[in-house]
């Protein structure tokens, strides 16, 4: 990431968001709002002073999940790429009272400046890879897991916070009241996955997630670890031998959903523990388990925003809401826009190896066009007969990839090679005809249905056929 | 004054007597003007529909169709498995015009006909609905302060409904008992099954049922469990005794519906929501009413 | 290949109107049976039950006291990952179980039901009391005893009316009872 | 020759239905089946039947009748006959102990009860499907 941060080649913006998006492959304009930092990037050195002198502690909602505190002007997180703070300017004394400006006085650059404005840019850019992400699934949506009622309860990223050396309690996995070290603990899977009132999909990362917080406590606590799966995934290079070393470790794995998690004992043993109710489908007996901490491997989903910027991409969603990539096996990484590629879990739920796996690819694609110096398109595209054209704009709006441009002047419109995908709905709602498709005319498609009838009459059924038609 | 045809059930009549008073009562006093529809029948409950689930629904569109004749557009239940009868049926006979036909050749006998027309509500929804929370807190005379209460939903009020609110983790009883001044208490059990349908057929089974709700509320520390359907209100009151010997436990709680509840913060005598009609005394509630 | 029907196909068949054929998308997670209030007085899990069926261990499953000692709360069925309604799935096997007298020796449920629908026709409502005493037989000396003081305290305080009601157009009631079900002479 | 005839059997019961396919089968008859009220009734508009065999208890409950109703309520159906054979008196029978199959609960052509003699199913089906065809014949 320092790498990233420091490439003469390379421009990272960040605390920016993309306002909008036009032109085409090769030809892209997007335009960016820099969010003020009221930090002097130029002057910043990062020495962090500024943060340390900070009077003003914030709950960190993002990236300690509510756990720690951060100042009002802040880093994100310690190794973040570039080294510049950002001020908090809803959290910010100077911004709420008019009064403090201790990173001001305190800063040895002069870096800070109160005065800065949101700031609109637009760049000229070729390609596009989007690589925005996930959210996390929200465990307080399935109120029978009682996270957020039940203090023990703790949801994947809150462990991961508990786990780290640099986290609110050092590394030292321990319940809320900071110093208990739990005896038990249960992890549940499948949370918010799998599961049809949520989210249907496998979210793919939490097995393996779930492996690596049960050696943790293992390791650090000692502690009885129960995990609760539907079925154990383990499909990569090396992950199968991890689930063989916990099973080594002495890991209780139920194989059941969890079905709820109470606060209320039923027999001795059971009080002022959390109690875990399951099945174990491998014994067909209903069991409460009690514990001390659960973990709950809250599942992966679309960003929130994924449908609206998919939309200034040109780029659609599945009906999960994950980017659609151009094909599932042949093509993961390009989309159905030209010049823009996807790469990461906006795809789909993927790990960290496949994710830089598939932002190499998105990266090597992008290389590749721009050393072609030209494209290829696929033949498949639409066009307008300028002469039949009533101009009455039908078309214009239908187009997922805006590629339909109207000339004023002439009243008439016209398809952009580059940006048409060659769908065919403009052709089909011409009222005048005057639209027509690269190999689709009137004339070409008797002589197709000939073609696909003759091959049809010698196919065996036997699949992994491509037919190509024009 | 909105009125609304009232579907009382079986156990109004009989076990839920007291119900059918404070419900009457209260609604009376909410300005809710339940009209009894005549002469309704039996929706069947849990027991008919492992016969014949077809003649389950035609039982129950009678009393739909009783109720549409009325031209009043909401039919109100205050017996869980009688509202969760009704809402399904109502429901199946909009989907299906098929099986409305059917009903309806059926329903000609009686000079009936079935639309599926009406909006199907259980009566505490009514009263949070269509009365509010405001205006009951305003008709609180006597607020139940320091009157700890395990608000007990049981299952068919919510269930198999996923459409609606929080089926899991519900709050509007709470609120509405907070609104009388009462401390609602965090009751995990709130949504566990009592087991009333249990109780001949499996008897076991429905008593370890009942006994895990009242080890819970009593644990926490309940005055009283209060409920919103007759079964349920029978079943956790009239068999503590029977868990007592069956567990070895001395409970001994009272319960009562919610309705009863209200009326006693909404100051109406005891004796007019048929309070001390129970087996287990309410002498423990603190209420000077 | 008639006979071949699956018993997997004969409960979807019970079900077709409402559910389709959902059993198929079980998942075995467990999520019903970890849910399930009654599951421990169960000879078999609702999720094993659902496995049963699957695997065509018809004997087995109709064998079971599972699907009777389902006490129709829905816990199941709203947690349902799959979205299987299993308490309705329980009311088909129930049904299937009612009409070929397939069911468990010493069982109460399939008599209650009979009697508790004999009841509704024969009067238009239901009427608690009298439907425990009928199976107070079938109960043990100690809980015959136990219902018998509960009923009687009951009486008592005043909650039990010693008469059973009955709808006022009972005939007309009846005669629409047997256009559903064609049983029994139309007077 | 005599062209094939084509029934239908919609019953819930396989082994029911497997065994008077069987027999139908063997005395020449092309036989379908559908196990379910509404796989039957999609099969009834999917093609021409010149006899139906409906069960009674399916599904949710009575389905048969409800389905026999709507069958006679088509205008394309109406004039297919109609052979109820049921079991629905042993399936329900504590409800009106020792009381018949009221035979007028819906316009059917015939009403046999499980379980059914080969001799008579055949005598039945052949009845109706030659009672059926003189009607057709009748009106021109």
């Amino acid at each position: 990431m320092v790498q990233v941060g420091s490439h003469p080649n390379i421009t990272l913006l960040t605390w920016s968001e993309v306002t909008k998006v036009d032109g085409y492959v090769g030809n892209f304009v997007v335009t960016i709002n820099k969010k003020a930092r009221y930090i002097k990037t130029e002057d910043c050195t990062g020495c962090g002073i500024c943060w340390e002198k900070c009077p003003w502690k914030v709950v960190d909602e993002v990236f300690e999940v509510g756990m720690a505190k951060r100042k009002a002007v802040y880093v994100p997180f310690p190794q973040s790429v570039p080294k510049y703070p950002v001020i908090d300017a809803p959290n910010c004394a100077y911004f709420l009272k008019g009064t403090c400006k201790a990173c001001e006085k305190f800063c040895p650059t002069n870096a800070i400046d109160f005065n800065q404005k949101d700031e609109a840019i637009s760049v000229q850019v070729g390609n596009i890879i989007l690589a925005t992400g996930f959210d996390l699934f929200d465990a307080k949506r399935i109120p029978q897991y009682g996270y957020g009622r039940l203090e023990n309860v703790y949801t994947n990223l809150e462990f991961e916070r508990l786990c780290n050396a640099a986290g609110p309690t050092g590394g030292n996995i321990v319940l809320r009241d900071g110093k208990t070290v739990p005896k038990t603990v249960g992890i549940v899977h499948c949370v918010g996955s799998r599961d049809q009132n949520y989210n249907s999909y496998c979210s793919a990362i939490c097995c393996m997630q779930s492996l690596k917080f049960a050696h943790l406590v293992h390791e650090r606590t000692g502690a009885e670890v129960y995990n609760f799966y539907i079925d154990m995934r383990t499909p990569s290079k090396g992950y199968e031998e991890f689930y063989q070393r916990l099973l080594e470790e002495g890991t209780h794995f139920v194989r059941g959903k969890v079905a709820e998690i109470s606060d209320f004992a039923r027999v001795p043993e059971e009080e002022g523990k959390l109690v875990i109710q399951v099945e174990d489908t491998l014994i067909g007996k209903q069991r409460r388990i009690p514990v001390d901490m659960v973990v709950l491997s809250a599942g992966l989903q679309p960003r929130h925003d994924a449908k609206e910027v998919g939309k200034m991409f040109g780029i659609a969603c599945s009906s999960d809401g994950w980017y659609i990539e151009r094909h599932p096996k042949l093509d993961p990484v390009a989309t159905m826009t030209e010049g823009v590629f996807i790469a990461g879990a906006v795809q789909g739920p993927k790990d960290i190896p496949a994710s830089v796996a598939q932002g190499a690819g998105a990266a090597a694609r992008v290389l590749g066009k721009i050393q072609q110096k030209e494209i290829a398109l696929e033949p498949v595209r639409a066009s307008i007969n300028e002469a039949q054209c009533s101009g009455r704009r039908i078309c214009n709006g239908l187009c997922p990839f805006s590629a339909i441009l109207f000339h004023e002047d002439k009243m008439v419109s016209e398809i952009n090679p580059a940006l048409c995908q060659g769908r065919g709905t403009c052709v089909a709602a011409c009222p005048a005809g005057a639209i027509s498709g690269t190999c689709f005319s009137n004339e070409q498609i008797p002589f197709a249905d000939r073609g696909i009838a003759a091959a049809q009459s010698r196919c065996k059924g036997g699949g992994g056929c491509v037919v190509v038609i024009g | 004054m909105k009125q609304y045809a009232y579907y009382p059930g079986c156990s109004l009549e009989s076990l839920a007597k007291p119900y059918q008073l404070s419900a009457k009562e209260v609604s009376l006093a909410l300005g809710l003007d339940l009209r009894e529809i005549e002469d309704w029948n039996c929706c069947g409950a849990t027991a008919y529909f492992p016969v014949d689930e077809l003649l389950a629904y035609t039982l129950v569109a009678r009393n739909l169709a009783i109720a549409e004749k009325t031209g009043l557009t909401d039919f109100v239940a205050p017996c869980s498995a009688c509202f969760k009868n009704a809402y399904y049926t109502n429901n199946y006979l909009k989907k299906d015009p098929d099986l409305a036909d059917h009903i309806n050749f059926a329903l000609e006998e009686d000079s009936l006909h079935v639309e599926g027309t009406l909006k199907v509500r259980h009566l505490i929804e009514v009263v949070l609905e269509d009365v509010g929370l405001e205006a009951v807190k305003n008709k609180v005379a006597h607020p139940l302060a320091g009157l700890k209460v395990a608000p007990y939903y049981g299952c068919q009020l919510l269930r198999p409904r996923k459409d609606h609110e929080d089926v899991e983790n519900p709050q509007y009883f709470e609120e509405l008992l907070s609104a009388i001044g009462a401390e609602p208490l965090e009751y995990a059990s709130k949504t566990r099954c009592c087991g009333a349908s249990l109780i001949i057929t499996n008897r076991k089974a429905a008593l370890e049922m009942v006994h895990l709700l009242l080890k819970e509320a009593i644990e926490r520390g309940a005055d009283v469990i209060v409920t919103t359907c007759p079964m349920c209100n029978v079943n956790v009151e009239v068999y503590q005794s029977q868990v007592n010997r069956e567990f070895g436990t001395n409970y001994s709680i009272p319960v009562m519906y919610f309705t009863q509840l209200m009326g006693m913060a909404m100051g109406i005598a005891p004796r007019r929501l048929g309070i001390a009609r129970e087996p287990v005394p309410k002498a423990q509630a603190p209420v000077s009413a | 290949m008639t006979a071949e029907l699956s018993f997997n196909q004969e409960i979807a068949n019970m079900m077709y109107a409402t559910h389709g054929n959902p059993i198929s998308h079980c998942l075995q997670c467990g999520t019903c049976s970890g849910t399930c209030p009654a599951v421990e007085f169960m000879d078999y899990t609702p999720r094993a039950i659902i496995g049963m069926i699957r695997e065509n261990f018809k004997d087995e499953v109709l064998a079971s006291n599972t699907y009777w000692s389902c006490a129709s709360c829905y816990h199941c069925t709203v947690r349902c990952p799959a979205g299987i309604d299993i308490a309705d799935m329980m009311y088909a096997l129930k049904r299937y179980s009612m009409w070929k007298s397939r069911f468990k020796e010493g069982l109460i449920g399939p008599d209650f039901s009979e009697g508790f629908v004999k009841m509704i026709v024969n009067s238009g409502k239901s009427f608690e009391p009298i439907l425990a005493t009928t199976y107070l037989p079938k109960f043990s000396a100690g809980d015959l005893v136990q219902e018998a003081l509960t009923a009687t305290g009951l009486v008592l305080k005043g909650k039990i009316p010693l008469l059973p009601k009955r709808i006022k157009r009972l005939k007309k009631f009846q005669r629409m009872v047997k256009r559903i079900i064609p049983l029994g002479e139309l007077s | 020759m005599n062209v094939q005839k084509r029934l239908i059997i919609i019953d819930d019961d396989p082994d029911f239905v497997g065994g008077i396919k069987s027999i139908l089968e063997r005395a020449e008859y092309q036989v379908d089946t559908a196990y379910n009220p509404k796989d039957g009734f999609q099969a009834l508009q999917a093609r021409r039947y010149d006899l139906l065999l409906l069960d009674i208890m399916m599904g949710r409950g009575a389905e048969g009748i409800a389905l026999a109703r709507k069958i006679r309520k088509d205008p394309k159906l109406r004039e297919m006959p109609v052979l109820i054979i049921t079991s629905v008196r042993e399936q329900i029978a504590f409800l009106f102990p020792g009381q018949a199959v009221h035979p007028n609960f819906v316009d059917v052509d015939e009403l046999v009860e499980k379980p059914v003699e080969p001799k008579l199913l055949l005598e039945k089906v052949s009845a109706l499907i030659k009672a059926a065809e003189e009607k057709h014949l009748q009106p021109q």
